[in-house]
């Protein structure tokens, strides 16, 4: 099959999207230019003119809440924020009004946007241009969070979040951009809430989000070489995530690992953790792990940052720790 | 003063029920709150009524409005059912928002209310938005956003503002001034009493105007929404009123301050009605139609309070339907 | 000793504040009447000038900004917001500032501020005015978030806030307001990070957020009626929280229960939960049981509203299910 | 042009001096990224050194300046020191920010400069903030806000334009209009080029002025310090000036569009530093102890860049230090 990186398969979807459905627009600041976006939107404003792919003002809130007006009106638009850190600005918008607008008016209205964001860190960037904040947003009712790990994904994630008709955050991460693999060249759709088993195995099971899917696949070779057979799931939609599978997979293992690169207090693994100790709790054979950011800023430091950010290793020492 | 002076009677006599319905709506409410069957919270537009009057009846069914805590009067102007908005404040399945929302989540899609919030100002670029959708559309529609002096201190007014101007979308920014956010007076929020000179900051039209002549009012709103349609951008009104009651609920809030008495002594006189009425009588309406029209209003009002009254209320086994919506 | 009403208590944690400590000044909207504050603030302006409490102009942001900038020059605001749901205005001024100040200068500067919000629900007010947000704050590296339960709390923890020298988030609850108990008169402070045990017991630890407190103090009762021995915990604080208060309860019950009265998913009690689980595995003895608020919006009809809050029933029947 | 002709010769070189530092260091640190030896991303602010020398030679030490993503400069004009700067973007744990915030987060209180963070505008709240302390304190100290154009453009900016103006709090809002937010033309952002009218809309002092004269902005600067020192409230300068290298790192952003070529073309001659080297021989200052100055910067920067490659990493065993601070 036709190999794509993972930036152009975000691009190809909006392509498609834009193409195929005259509702569907892109605004948000970066939207002609590399700087930001990298390839994932490249000269789409050639191709649709700068009227449906819009740069914008550095106004957040205006900006995303215009999406979300439009978006109740009929539109389909994807709004872009170059880092998720910019979209605290834009909180009222999102959690106040794209996510309470079907339930508060019973259905009758509704607020199908995407809002596409970027974890886009490491670098010597700090604190600021660094964080993880799906947890935040997997918190709020009405909203359903989507964190794509492969280009494949990237792709059919997109399309099914432009399509799904409830607010939808699309979070890719800059540094899976440069990842290729198999994309096919028709519209299509990922499920929204659907994980993918990526190795099946039946000692324990690791669930990862985003790029920790292709770490885990690192670790999972090291555990492999140590005898130790790793289910390797990855959620690929954070709210609402996909219990079936989870459930089966644990229910199997009975060793639950959850990596999630984000601060760990409160964050998404926690709510796996919890759910599963919840209504799993007698097929678990061993303390559920998470593997998460510290509770800590980023800093800028390259080596800081080398003992921030969490990886393969990290993974495999948690699956001993819980196999021992 | 309005410059046109050929208004049809029966343009008048529309502005006229529409501000009665608000009216006597709103007293009705106030009535039902003081006797305890209304217990969401009701932010009441009494005085204010030329305002939503005027700009809606300026406005096409496809025009879109977006509102606020206080939107029962936009509601009402621009044609929403006026059952489904007393069946949604008493939180009745049969409401606008089927008892999700009261009175500061009101709908009506069918006429181009897409809803109200009270966080304040949150409209604004929602607003904004459908401008936008029209722009890209070329369906000629406005969009209008209703707000208070107190939603101009919000950063995402200006924002907005901005935005609207650059892509010279058609929207308008309808300012109601009426002098107060809760208890605290404009001179305490602002240092200028100047909102409609934003305006010139975006290079849009801007006009302060008088907020309790529903024909001025009404005659900004039909140049500016030719404006908007014309593909000339957004526009600024101002328009200067007074709420007579209390920030939420019946009360008169004399408690926020000696200035509040005086200030309804002045106001009062300029109720929006009266005003209204002699002008239909200069432009030779008859005044005993108008009296009928207040009981036909009347009328309607006490089968809205019947409806709501004798609806079912939701079912608590939908509590969590439409969360999300399905996927069809 | 002398009784106070919960708001009461607020009151003369401010006014003693304000006395005391010239570099203590409230601002926020809502300050000077209490339409907001209720009697949390009664007349503080008349006695402290409008100087140092400060009401404000609709302007979320720049009022939050501006109090952090005054607290990182040396002041120890109190900034108030009068619903958790208008403070989604300043996330940047509290997520990406405030929270990061300490770190991002190693400590050489600092954001003494205290965040106040109120949690203002019921009433028939709807998904705007209802929200409990602490779990996005929690999940928040570099803020603190304090959550009285009862008078006595409320005035301790505030003067514990407005001294410690970080961030801190102080969410009290409207419906805590009439509440009376035991109020010392002099200054004091109860420790951020401690829990209280509000009930020895041995069966099931029953641990607490804010209002549920009391409410888990009637299923107390209703339990020991039962032959149920309840241990309850009120946290207090919910970041940092109390570990080891709460693994010495757990490691004697083996039992527990969490109820905190917002969203379940991602919300503070999947933090408890999953550390719980990650941490006390081998002394759990049933699955722990979150009691919260459904994943959807505040409605607004009485109705619906019944239907949505939690309360006593809910702990009693979680504890119920977890000991069958 | 400076309406005042008599400044000292004392005055011109050190602004001289800061404008000369923040050059050559700007210029030492490119080099460093195309070496690659600088990795955290620094957005340039050659060409604009003209605004930090002004501003900050106008103030006190206990002045407090804040700061956005583009701060290299205002820093050492500030006085910071130019050793725990180049530290700092070296990844240091000598640096002013002990290696947690590079370029983006410069901190240095002992010189009145609180903190610089690369959210748009995110300081200008803060500085706000700075001068409600000053006033609550009555310590007459002035609290700067630098930003560019696009921070205009945020919510906040108004929020805190309003907020100050209504206190009338000590607070500069020193605007560096170099035309561009990253990529995006101020044209492409706005409706008009009128940055300052901002301040009639609050009522408080506005200027628009030549960014690139480092005498006027002293000028400006000086005059609104002396305004808000004396109770009279905010000011808002707008300094027309022009970033030349890319938006951020040492590149030359040509890939912006087809005006950008044109537009260095107009702005190069219009470099702050040999217009301010006319004027110091028009006061009647040696030109020969300019050239020994240069000399002088040039062996500075040599050593800061010494210190910042001899200093350690660091220590990842103070990870998690000071996300809060103990008690004391
Ligand atoms: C974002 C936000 N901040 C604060 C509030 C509290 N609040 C409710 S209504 C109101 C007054 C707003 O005044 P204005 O916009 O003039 O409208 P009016 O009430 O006068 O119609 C305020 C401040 C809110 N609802 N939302
Ligand atoms: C809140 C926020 N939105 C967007 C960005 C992305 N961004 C970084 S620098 C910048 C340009 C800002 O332009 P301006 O304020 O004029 O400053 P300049 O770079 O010209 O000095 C933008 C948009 C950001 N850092 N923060
Ligand atoms: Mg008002
Ligand atoms: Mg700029």
């Amino acid at each position: 099959m036709r190999r794509l990186t993972y930036a152009q398969a975000i691009r190809e979807a909006h392509a498609q999207l834009l193409r195929t459905d005259t509702r569907v627009f892109v605004c948000g600041q970066g939207v002609w230019n590399p700087w930001y976006a990298g390839k994932s939107l490249l000269d789409l404003d050639k191709e649709f003119g700068r009227r449906r792919v819009l740069d914008c003002p550095v106004s957040e809130n205006a900006t995303t809440g215009a999406a979300i007006g439009a978006a109740i009106v009929g539109m389909r638009p994807i709004v872009f924020h170059a880092r998720m850190d910019f979209m605290l600005l834009a909180m009222d918008p999102i959690v106040n009004q794209a996510a309470n607008w079907s339930y508060l008016f019973a259905g009758q209205v509704q607020a199908p946007i995407v809002i596409r964001c970027v974890i886009n860190r490491g670098g010597e960037q700090g604190a600021q241009h660094s964080q993880a904040l799906h947890g935040l947003f997997a918190h709020v009712p009405g909203l359903k969070v989507v964190m794509p790990s492969t280009p494949y994904d990237a792709k059919g994630l997109l399309i099914a979040a432009v399509r799904d008709g409830n607010p939808v955050m699309y979070i890719d991460d800059r540094w899976l951009y440069d990842d290729t693999g198999d994309v096919p060249e028709e519209m299509y759709e990922v499920s929204i809430g659907k994980a993918a088993v990526r190795r099946h195995g039946k000692d324990v099971t690791v669930a990862t989000t985003s790029f920790l899917a292709a770490e885990a696949m690192k670790a999972v070779e090291t555990l492999a070489a140590l005898g130790v057979d790793v289910e390797l799931i990855d959620f690929r939609s954070v709210k609402p995530w996909d219990r079936d599978l989870l459930f089966s997979s644990v229910g199997k293992t009975g060793r639950l690992v959850v990596a999630d690169a984000a601060w760990q207090s409160g964050g998404f693994a926690a709510e796996i953790a919890a759910t599963v100790t919840g209504e799993l709790f007698h097929a678990l054979k061993a303390p559920i792990l998470r593997v998460c950011l510290p509770d800590a800023p980023a800093p800028t430091s390259a080596v800081l940052e080398r003992a921030y950010y969490i990886g393969a290793g990290d993974i495999v020492a948690a699956v001993q720790k819980i196999l021992h | 003063m309005s410059k046109n002076t050929s208004w049809s009677v029966d343009l008048l006599t529309g502005l006229y029920r529409a501000m009665l319905l608000i009216r006597f709506t709103e007293e009705r409410i106030a009535a039902l709150i003081e006797g305890g069957e209304i217990k969401t919270p009701c932010h009441l537009c009494i005085g204010q009524e030329a305002v939503a009057a005027g700009v809606c009846a300026a406005l096409n069914q496809e025009d879109s409005i977006w509102g606020g805590h206080r939107s029962h009067g936009h509601y009402l102007a621009k044609g929403g059912n006026p059952h489904a908005l007393m069946a949604e404040i008493f939180g009745k399945a049969t409401g606008c928002s089927k008892g999700r929302g009261g009175s500061m989540h009101l709908v009506a899609p069918e006429i181009g209310l897409y809803g109200t919030v009270p966080l304040v100002g949150a409209t604004i670029p929602l607003a904004v938005g459908a401008g936008l959708a029209s722009t890209l559309r070329g369906d000629g529609h406005v969009a209008v956003a209703f707000f208070g002096d107190g939603a101009t201190e919000e950063g995402h007014f200006h924002e907005s503002m901005n935005f609207a101007a650059l892509y010279r979308l058609p929207v308008l920014f309808v300012c109601e001034n009426n002098f107060y956010s809760t208890h605290m007076a404009l001179a305490d929020r602002r240092p200028q009493d100047n909102i409609a000179q934003a305006a010139d900051l975006y290079g849009i039209s801007g006009k302060r105007i008088d907020g309790n002549d529903a024909v001025v009012v009404h005659e900004a709103a039909l140049e500016a929404a030719a404006r908007a349609r014309a593909g000339q951008g957004p526009t600024l009104l101002e328009c200067r009123t007074y709420r007579w009651r209390g920030h939420v609920g019946p009360a008169w809030d004399l408690d926020v301050g000696g200035q509040r008495r005086r200030e309804l002594e002045e106001w009062l006189p300029q109720d929006p009605i009266p005003r209204l009425r002699w002008r239909i009588a200069e432009a030779g309406g008859h005044l005993d139609e108008l009296e009928r029209m207040e009981e036909d209003v009347r009328a309607e009002i006490d089968a809205a309070v019947r409806f709501a009254r004798e609806s079912p209320s939701p079912d608590p086994g939908e509590l969590l339907h439409r969360v999300c919506i399905p996927r069809n």
